[in-house]
């Protein structure tokens, strides 16, 4: 086990638990009647949980269409989020955004895009904020492994290259572009090597080991924060369901994947070394569960009981 | 007859295409096994395999970009831009390459490129995936624009697209795929350029496309009951534009309107506001008005995505009021 | 009064907002020691040094991008694309995220981005050196967009660009940086959505913005000589646009013309077209005339540029029709 | 010396004289009034002499704003170049293109472009339909190193990695993206390294080397013509002149800089090999200069007296 304390550890489990949580709870909703899309992250939890594990509150992140564990493992509110999920005026962007476009400013989270790659230039120019302000701040940008073919990638990673800025580029590698495995958009079978374009590092590590995560977006972190950014770290994981609700994720993938993938899962595999270790009760990580789904109840709750925003509100926020 | 969906009636449009002309093939993002985000192309990749139906990289760019590359060496691509709100990651490709090469070359290339993408608002998609934005594409020299309302005019129009030796935006609308009519088995094409009266009328001329023709006519049928009687036209193409069929109309009805889902400013109903106003000046009794979504990015909340956009109801008050009623 | 050019007007209120406020910087390409294109921010990096007047690589999107990261940790960006052109490169950034961030987030987030181009032909740069494409930017809600006419408005508006919260497309006109006019040492601005009538007419409304209020007033000049009086009237932001003062002239000239140098087809002035007849139809005695570019890319030729660009002569002739001489 | 014929080494000299000598007298006549911009490639004709050496000539080249020097090697007309750029009916383009937009689809030139970068996806694309139509043909991507920079580089050159296309990517690396060094926009010493993000090849040459530039071409498109393509060749080179013609060249480099290049010019460099190792004589030399000075006397006669366009052809080969 890494030299990480026992709190730490306990808090990057229950941050993944209340990222299944929620979004499990957000599916079952969702069957029930939700406007739109949403895009589950279930299965690669530990990702945002180890990143954001070692992140300050006043660092930023800036995150997808994929974002809810992004946006919760750095801290956001579980029922403005369910809120917005139900486009109620109480929600993160008071219906206007949806699931795709959470943000919290309080907590730093930047805001999340339903154009795949466009946060990676954005994040270079928080980082560029943040340097020439001395603001001592990291800015993530999280993303999938098909966003690392888009133009926008490979801009907003070789802005932040030459300019040397405090951004950590940290690619959710579930191995699929929506329903395209990796072999068919890349050569590559190390998405990390595309950091040897801009002649930054680039780490991969296991996306499904918590504390593997967590150790690396330490280092890469505190290097960013020292200046030696920005750096690129691909998570290798996988997302056990479908792309989004609409997608039984099956014509691209077979079943036996799938399952292999399950048995990964990254939850698990916390609940089992903190278990060994004796690091955490079996009763303490009950109550970790009971906690988060009390906490999603109420969420629910508020997301129900808050009101529909007026659909004047549609024309505030506009200016020109 | 037997009934197609406007989806199916694409589908059918690319096979009989594909099976006519090896050289037309299909790229995009989740094209193949996916079948695309609405399905449309399901089932292609069995029929012609991944060399003619091949998924790319998310790098809308470079779809465009290497659409406009083969087509240059004889193929004649199908490019799929999932959503028209990320034609923008392509529009340099797409306005500055494939509208404008043939013209910078002097006439010495042909450019049978089609952009197939969708568009529009009402599946609570927010933001970054609901958006109409044909006035974009139309204003720029070199590309023909298509807007089919329903399956017969989507699988004509888009068989004459690929055969087009020009490029094609070829803008399909996302709450149409499941709208079915009447599609005869033979084939048919439809010229790119005339546009169809979907409704005769002698009160108003309503000049729309889209998903805005199926809200018209709806309005028409309402209004009927009221005694105004809506002639609804649909230009189909909105580059090149069927002016006569426009001006002809509001020369018989001395009244038009115009209906569009895209943000209302600068939108092209307001250069077919400004045609009629220019052209048709001497006929028009009454100010020429425009059913158009608000001055508003579309918002997630359902409600308030319906507010934004054109609907029936708006339809019908601005024919009432050109009527005086 | 000391006269400066427009280039110089830009560079003076480029230099005095970033003297007032640390947060304001530049970014683009080539702007450092070769001071852009054409001139216009040569020399301040002499006085900034290179943290405020950033050389970036030639990456239009993770310009706009990054402008947008900058702002929204509180710096004020201001942005350059070299041509209008490139800008399709970085489009999805500055519609998809920057006009619509602040919309997207429910309010959360300010975005006081400017990105500064330049558009427009008459320097035989050839079609991807040469276009005016304002419309497609005053098409999307959330953006400002600024097309000065002379160095004084130039100055006074892109201060108050600067200023503003939300983002400004800033157009400047290549061929406007030589043309000079009187501007006062003191500090001014010129809010945002305000137009001004740079000549008063009785006869006919001249609504022109750009380089085309030059074309205007010369056209007006010659013009009176006949006994037309043109009124000219510059809204000089597309978005907002001053509507009272185009439909107030209107009301008193009956008579309306716009002058743009885009594609007649789908340009703004077809937006203004529109506005008018919709809103001042029942002052208007004669039909609403566009002067516009042709609908062709622009060409290298400088005498078919001149055949494909608007010019006093069309205007001339407009303005006679008009007036039915 | 290489294993190069003697009527190769001399074809590739002259191509590099046709372009040196195409520029200078374009210089000329744009000071005395030609319209528009150029942008001279004067320093840099090495590279595309040395790739087209070998090109087939049902091969395809696609070139940018300083495109001038591919597109002469690839065995354009020099009087139909010089009427475009006298903006002449009798031009490529009929003068609607100008300097950057020359193409000859008769010679497999698909044309040049005015947005740096967007050549390479449209590359890609024609390497596709080659394979497509199992063409054996192979075709050249020339851009400068700024190009790398830009999201299209990135796109087009992931494209034809992922299908394997027959295009082998040129980097005409003359170390300037316009005024600014490459050490303000990347990372990088060796842009090659570039390829590593693609699973690709990538070849650094000496660009001021014509000899060695064919050598690796010649291997390179034989590669791709195997289907072992794509491949990015980087040849770096200097441009002596400014960026064009508006641009002294000075406020961004030393005169010493651009001397100590003046002294590595191309050309001078394979006269000495062609004299020092007797395949050429001085008075062939000699003539072929004075062939294509001929030829250019009378292509700039050719542009003088061509008929301008009518203007009205500006609506021509618009079709919506
Ligand atoms: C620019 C753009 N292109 C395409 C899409 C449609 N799309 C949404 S998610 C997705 C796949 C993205 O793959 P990846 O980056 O790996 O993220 P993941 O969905 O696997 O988390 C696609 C193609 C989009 N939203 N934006
Ligand atoms: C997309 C785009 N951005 C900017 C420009 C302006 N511009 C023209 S050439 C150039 C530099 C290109 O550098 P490089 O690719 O190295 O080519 P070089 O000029 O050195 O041959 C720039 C910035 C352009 N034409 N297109
Ligand atoms: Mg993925
Ligand atoms: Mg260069």
């Amino acid at each position: 086990m890494p030299e990480m304390d026992a709190a730490k550890l306990k808090e990057i489990y229950a941050t993944m638990v209340r990222i299944r949580f929620f979004e499990e709870r957000a599916i079952t909703e969702y069957r029930k009647g939700l406007p739109g899309f949403i895009h589950p992250s279930i299965g690669q939890e530990a990702i945002p949980a180890g990143v954001c594990a070692f992140l300050r509150e006043d660092d930023y992140i800036i995150t997808t269409h994929r974002g809810h564990g992004d946006i919760i493992a750095k801290g956001a509110r579980l029922d403005r989020m369910m809120a917005e999920l139900f486009a109620k005026e109480t929600g993160y962007c008071r219906g206007k955004g949806g699931s795709m476009h959470i943000a919290d400013v309080e907590r730093n989270i930047l805001g999340a895009t339903g154009i795949v790659g466009d946060g990676i230039p954005i994040a270079a120019g928080v980082g560029l904020g943040c340097k020439m302000q001395n603001l001592d701040r990291v800015v993530v940008a999280f993303f999938g492994d098909g966003a690392t073919n888009s133009g926008a990638f490979h801009e907003g990673v070789g802005l932040a290259a030459i300019w040397s800025l405090p951004v950590l580029f940290v690619c959710e590698n579930n191995q699929f572009q929506q329903s395209t495995p990796m072999r068919d958009y890349t050569r590559l079978t190390d998405l990390a090597d595309r950091a040897k374009a801009y002649g930054i590092p680039g780490i991969t590590v296991d996306g499904n080991d918590a504390i593997a995560v967590a150790e690396v977006a330490r280092e890469s972190i505190e290097k960013c924060r020292k200046g030696e950014g920005p750096i690129l770290v691909v998570g290798n994981t996988y997302r056990t369901v479908g792309h989004h609700m609409g997608d039984p994720g099956t014509s691209y993938r077979s079943k036996e994947e799938v399952e292999e993938w399950k048995k990964k899962d990254p939850i698990d595999r916390l609940r089992r070394q903190l278990l060994e270790n004796k690091i955490a009760t079996e009763a303490e990580i009950e109550e970790i569960h009971n906690a988060t789904l009390r906490e999603l109840d109420e969420a629910v709750k508020f997301a129900q009981e808050s009101p529909e925003p007026k659909v004047e509100e549609a024309l505030e926020d506009i200016y020109a | 007859m037997r009934e197609l969906t406007y989806r199916e009636a694409i589908r059918e449009a690319l096979r009989e295409e594909m099976k006519r002309d090896p050289k037309v093939f299909l790229m995009g993002e989740e094209i193949a096994e996916y079948g695309g985000s609405y399905k449309v192309t399901l089932g292609l990749v069995d029929e012609f395999g991944h060399e003619r139906v091949r998924n790319t990289p998310l790098a809308e760019a470079s779809i465009a970009g290497a659409a406009l590359g083969a087509a240059l060496v004889g193929m004649r691509p199908v490019a799929e831009i999932m959503y028209i709100d990320f034609s923008f990651i392509a529009a340099d490709q797409i306005i500055n390459q494939i509208a404008k090469l043939r013209y910078m070359t002097g006439g010495m290339v042909k450019v049978p490129v089609v952009i197939r993408t969708q568009g529009g608002g009402g599946v609570a998609a927010g933001p970054h995936h609901s958006q109409s934005l044909e006035a974009i594409y139309a204003h720029i020299p070199g590309l023909f624009v298509v807007m089919p309302s329903n399956a017969y005019d989507a699988k004509g129009l888009l068989k004459s697209s690929i055969r087009e030796d020009n490029p094609v935006m070829f803008i399909e609308h996302k709450k149409l795929y499941g709208e079915a009519c009447e599609v005869p088995e033979e084939e048919y094409l439809i010229p790119l350029g005339k546009g169809e009266i979907k409704r005769p009328g002698k009160d108003i001329t309503v000049v729309a496309y889209s998903r805005c023709v199926l809200r018209a006519l709806n309005a028409a049928q309402d209004l009927a009951k009221e005694g105004i009687e809506l002639e609804v036209v649909d230009p189909r193409t909105l580059k090149p534009l069927d002016e006569d069929i426009i001006l002809s109309s509001v020369q018989k009805t001395g009244k038009a309107m115009v209906v569009y889902e895209a943000c209302r400013t600068g939108g092209f109903g307001a250069e077919i506001a400004a045609i009629i106003s220019e052209k048709a000046f001497d006929y028009l009794d009454a100010p020429i008005k425009r059913v158009a979504a608000l001055d508003s990015p579309v918002p997630f909340n359902p409600k308030m995505e319906d507010y934004v956009l054109p609907n029936e109801d708006n339809i019908k008050a601005a024919a009432r009021e050109l009527m005086g009623k």
